[in-house]
């Protein structure tokens, strides 16, 4: 049997898969949102999204509606609806244990861009949003989790900008620069494979491979050359249930899910 | 032991800063602590209260309770030089630009798209990056009436560079931690769902910053869909968001987070925000603010020319969750 | 440009101080995020939570909404070398240091009457003094995760000099300014209306510090008039004031308040106040202990036995002010 | 005819009839409420009493119950229920317009003590509860009024402990400590006199005495020689009207009203 899906349907199940039960997510828009219900539906029925514009706990009606950010369908049935104060204020004293990020660029100790590309910060060659909460979510949340397409120049040995902070900022640690101990990125998952952090250097370390691709067809696809883990594991597509539970029930309309490569896999 | 604290690190931004006790005078002055009947049309109230070169702040986004009616008519009286904060937002900044009424953003989230990236890359407006969580810090301070509010984030990135914000070596733990100073935005617009005609004011569901934009504002805007009698904050006082005092201008306006939604009242429009996100050129944007903006005089003929009742019944009938918001 | 901020003074106060990084540690390991079921009896939750030499805060009066009950097993547990947050208080320490359970107390409000006075008059409690704005400034901070909060309060006076804040000198706008560290509490005590069996705990009418202190203290026990199900905090999300993760311990406390009242529930029984107001003598002191504390062995047999079904029915009787508490 | 009443009714008619309509005040327990009542009553209907536990623009219902300090009858109808900390900022950011305190000891410029007696802080001769919110009135609100009664020993050329800030602490003025500016204290009311302070010196200014008693009546009672004003009003004693509306609405069981020595004026 063959089994077809996009790269985002890969990086969201191989996402929710990640996630412990019984655990606190900081959840930004787009992506996150669909792996933390996905993750609820199927894997961790008692994940407690928080949102920064101030919902904990939602019990998130599906389908997923694009126009719903902080709306009546993606916070219905909270435990608490507060400020982004008080939402951030959670993460910072330490009660959010997951924090999931995109990228426009990472580097070896995975910082991440979500600012410019180019080397003039008042002239950028192009410019993104910005930090929005991510900043946040990477400075405080226990483990921070990176969904980003495989792209080649979106791995980079220094990030044209620093948004939001890796385990090492031009050589300085997390600790040294005052962020909160024992935090920082803790996978990133790509359309191609998983990464990690190696214990004692902290540089980025390939730990798995979507099933039908070889370690170096990840590698190739990189402007840096990461280290490889002693065992890399092979990353299942998504299953049956978890394309079931996507198409059909969280987001029917391919809002998210339709987005990225057409891959192919025979299971 | 010191008898200094140590300066790690000096963001390069400008900022926007008022001494504490000039936005204490200003309060006194002139916010009325009496409760005076502020209800006014959405044309006098950014008449009277937003000038050019004011630095705006708005709360929440443009998806959802964002103060678009306010918004539209900031860009029909054609304000200039505003400084924004641009904090959870997606489209009014890209539309405050497009208009010509920009001049400097502070960066929690930029807004979406390629139009509003064109005008920082082009330098037309200039930025400084923060986070949403260090700009609303900002307004806590502000709201709180200290000079800044330490944080954790930005730390060790360009991000805390290019803002505001210093870093310095705490002097109870010995940590390194921002400081972020703190923010009093000249004129703050905010849609809510309920509001007396003093200012009282009452939002359900996550109230982002909304009392923080107000208390740390000099000049507060508030449009609601439904203005209620005061004896509705009285009977409920736990539910009470914005007091009075901190208010300048009531506005009634139905439908005024429109084309995002209110929550209990309508659902956002999905077509006409696809309509906005589209847009790329500077010839677009031009089409969309004069078929929607300039062309129209008012909110009210906005919502009947150019929305119309079938399209508001539909967003009426799409908003079915109530439990919450009432 | 300094390089430095100067420290204009610092308070002589031994502080209680936790490093915002072994807090973090703390809620990461010990704070549970999964639903469980936290429903205990008081016996238990204040065994379980409550450690001699532990800093010990407590939300509202003795009057309003304060956590008696909780305070009666404590003192019944004679627990030890207490350090406790007076904020707001009248009796709570006045009883506290009676049992012998406190040895330092820092003061927002000491409490009342001239039993306490004494015992700070002959040293056997050390006090150091703040203001019921500096100790919430440092419950505010704790809760936030951030080391200290910059604040306008106690400037020039002595009591800063006792207390445990610093004065600077404001990077943005040069003004003097004092920073009061985080505290963060071992343990906090709140008697609110409504909780779930998880903790997610509700309040009706001013909320004083409620989430603040539940948030920054490593344990948090709550009494409830009523245990409700979760459902009715997912109904109306805006109403909830603690969530549940920042809780350890539920207690089921009909009349947790007494002899301070509940709003919505029951009035404050004034005949037991005064009594406990007017004690003066250690003797006397020993004596109230004894027979409304020590010899009794629950809170249900101190209202059946030492309040009776008649008088609570009368402090039923004369709340009769239910606007805003339902 | 003569009229009889107490100290402390003579120094809350007195405190009522200084406010302005409009205006916020931010009322401790006790004496201020029973002040912030009957002007709300008699001249000032539209004051806003702020509470430090959290409750704006209360209708307080009389009679004035001890007990309900935060409970349903004082805080009946408010505006807003909030947190103390909220409450707070409301006066640290300029939004409120009056306080009201009450001291055991007062100096020269307007420091006030409730903390303790004796010169020994770990082992005071008398000690008192201590500031609570009593300082941030003093430091944040506008214009700051205390009251207390007339008895020689409470006013001393330097607070044994400053509790709370006058317009100099040791030679400092307030702006130089760091307060803000243009506050401090407007009025010390006590149950012989009124006083302001000198709009150059910042000392203690008797403007008002009682009527019946003379200037020297009321220096005679003080511990420190204040500056007297080139002319001293005379106070008048409550009127009929004041005394009815306290003693039949406000406080019918005298638990604040009663306070005081009794005092006998002809009218």
């Amino acid at each position: 049997m063959e089994i077809e899906f996009t790269d985002t349907e890969f990086m969201i199940c191989n996402a929710a898969r990640l996630l412990e039960d019984n655990k606190t997510i900081f959840v930004g828009w787009g992506v996150p949102q669909v792996v933390a219900i996905l993750a609820e539906k199927l894997y961790t029925p008692n994940i407690v999204q928080v949102f920064e514009f101030g919902a904990i706990g939602p019990q998130s009606r599906t389908p997923f509606l694009r126009g719903t950010m902080g709306g009546p369908s993606n916070t219905y049935r909270s435990l608490q609806w507060c400020s982004m104060n008080l939402a951030f204020s959670y993460a910072q004293v330490g009660y959010i244990d997951y924090g999931m990020l995109g990228a426009a660029q990472i580097d070896r100790y995975g910082n991440i861009n979500s600012t410019m590309i180019g080397d003039d910060y008042s002239r950028p060659k192009v410019r993104f949003p910005g930090s929005g909460g991510g900043n946040e979510v990477a400075s405080y949340c226990w483990k921070t989790i990176i969904v980003m397409a495989h792209e080649k120049r979106r791995f980079v040995e220094r990030c044209d900008f620093i948004t939001s902070p890796g385990h090492r900022m031009d050589g300085k640690t997390r600790e040294e620069v005052g962020l909160p101990a024992e935090t920082g990125p803790f996978r990133v998952i790509t359309s191609k494979g998983m990464f990690g952090f190696d214990e004692e250097t902290k540089e980025l370390k390939l730990i798995g491979v979507l099933k039908g691709l070889t370690v170096d067809d990840v590698l190739d696809d990189m402007g840096i050359k990461p280290l490889v883990a002693d065992e890399v594991v092979e990353l299942s597509p998504p299953t049956p249930q978890e394309l079931k539970t996507l198409r059909e029930e969280i987001d029917p309309y391919g809002l998210i899910i339709s987005k990225g490569a057409k891959f192919k896999v025979e299971l | 032991m010191e008898d200094y604290i140590e300066i790690l690190q000096r963001g390069e931004a400008d900022i926007h800063f008022v001494h504490p006790d000039e936005f204490r005078k200003f309060v006194r002055d002139k916010k009325n602590r009496g409760l005076e009947d502020k209800l006014m049309d959405v044309k006098e109230a950014v008449k009277k209260y937003v000038k050019n070169g004011d630095y705006l702040a708005y709360d929440f986004s443009s998806l959802t309770r964002g103060p678009q009616s306010l918004i539209r008519e900031i860009i029909r009286q054609r304000k200039k030089n505003l400084w924004v904060l641009a904090k959870f937002t997606l489209l009014e900044t890209v539309l405050l630009a497009g208009a010509g009424c920009v001049d400097k953003i502070d960066v929690g989230f930029l807004g979406f798209g390629p139009y509003i990236a064109r005008k920082v890359q082009e330098g037309a407006v200039k930025v400084y990056d923060y986070s949403n969580g260090s700009v609303t810090y900002r307004l806590v301070a502000g709201a709180m009436g200290i000079p800044f509010m330490p944080a954790r984030d930005l730390l060790g990135t360009d991000t805390m560079k290019h803002s505001g914000g210093i870093v310095v070596r705490d002097p109870f733990s010995k940590i390194p931690v921002a400081l972020f100073p703190a923010l009093n935005p000249d004129v703050s617009v905010i849609h809510v769902q309920e509001a007396d005609i003093y200012g009282n004011a009452r939002v359900y569901g996550p109230t982002v910053a909304t009392l923080e934009t107000a208390m740390a504002s000099k000049r507060v805007i508030i449009s609601a869909e439904r203005i209620v009698e005061t004896i509705e904050f009285r009977e409920h006082p736990n539910w009470t968001t914005v007091p009075y005092y901190c208010v300048d201008a009531v506005v009634h306006a139905p439908f005024g987070a429109y084309p995002g939604g209110t929550q209990g009242y309508y659902e956002m429009d999905s077509d006409h925000y696809l309509k906005l996100t589209s847009i790329k050129t500077e010839e677009e944007m031009q089409k969309y603010l004069e078929e929607y903006i300039y062309s129209v005089d008012s909110h009210e003929e906005f919502l009947e020319k150019r929305v119309g009742v079938k399209r508001l019944r539909e967003l009426i009938q799409n908003s079915q969750i109530l439990e919450g918001y009432r």
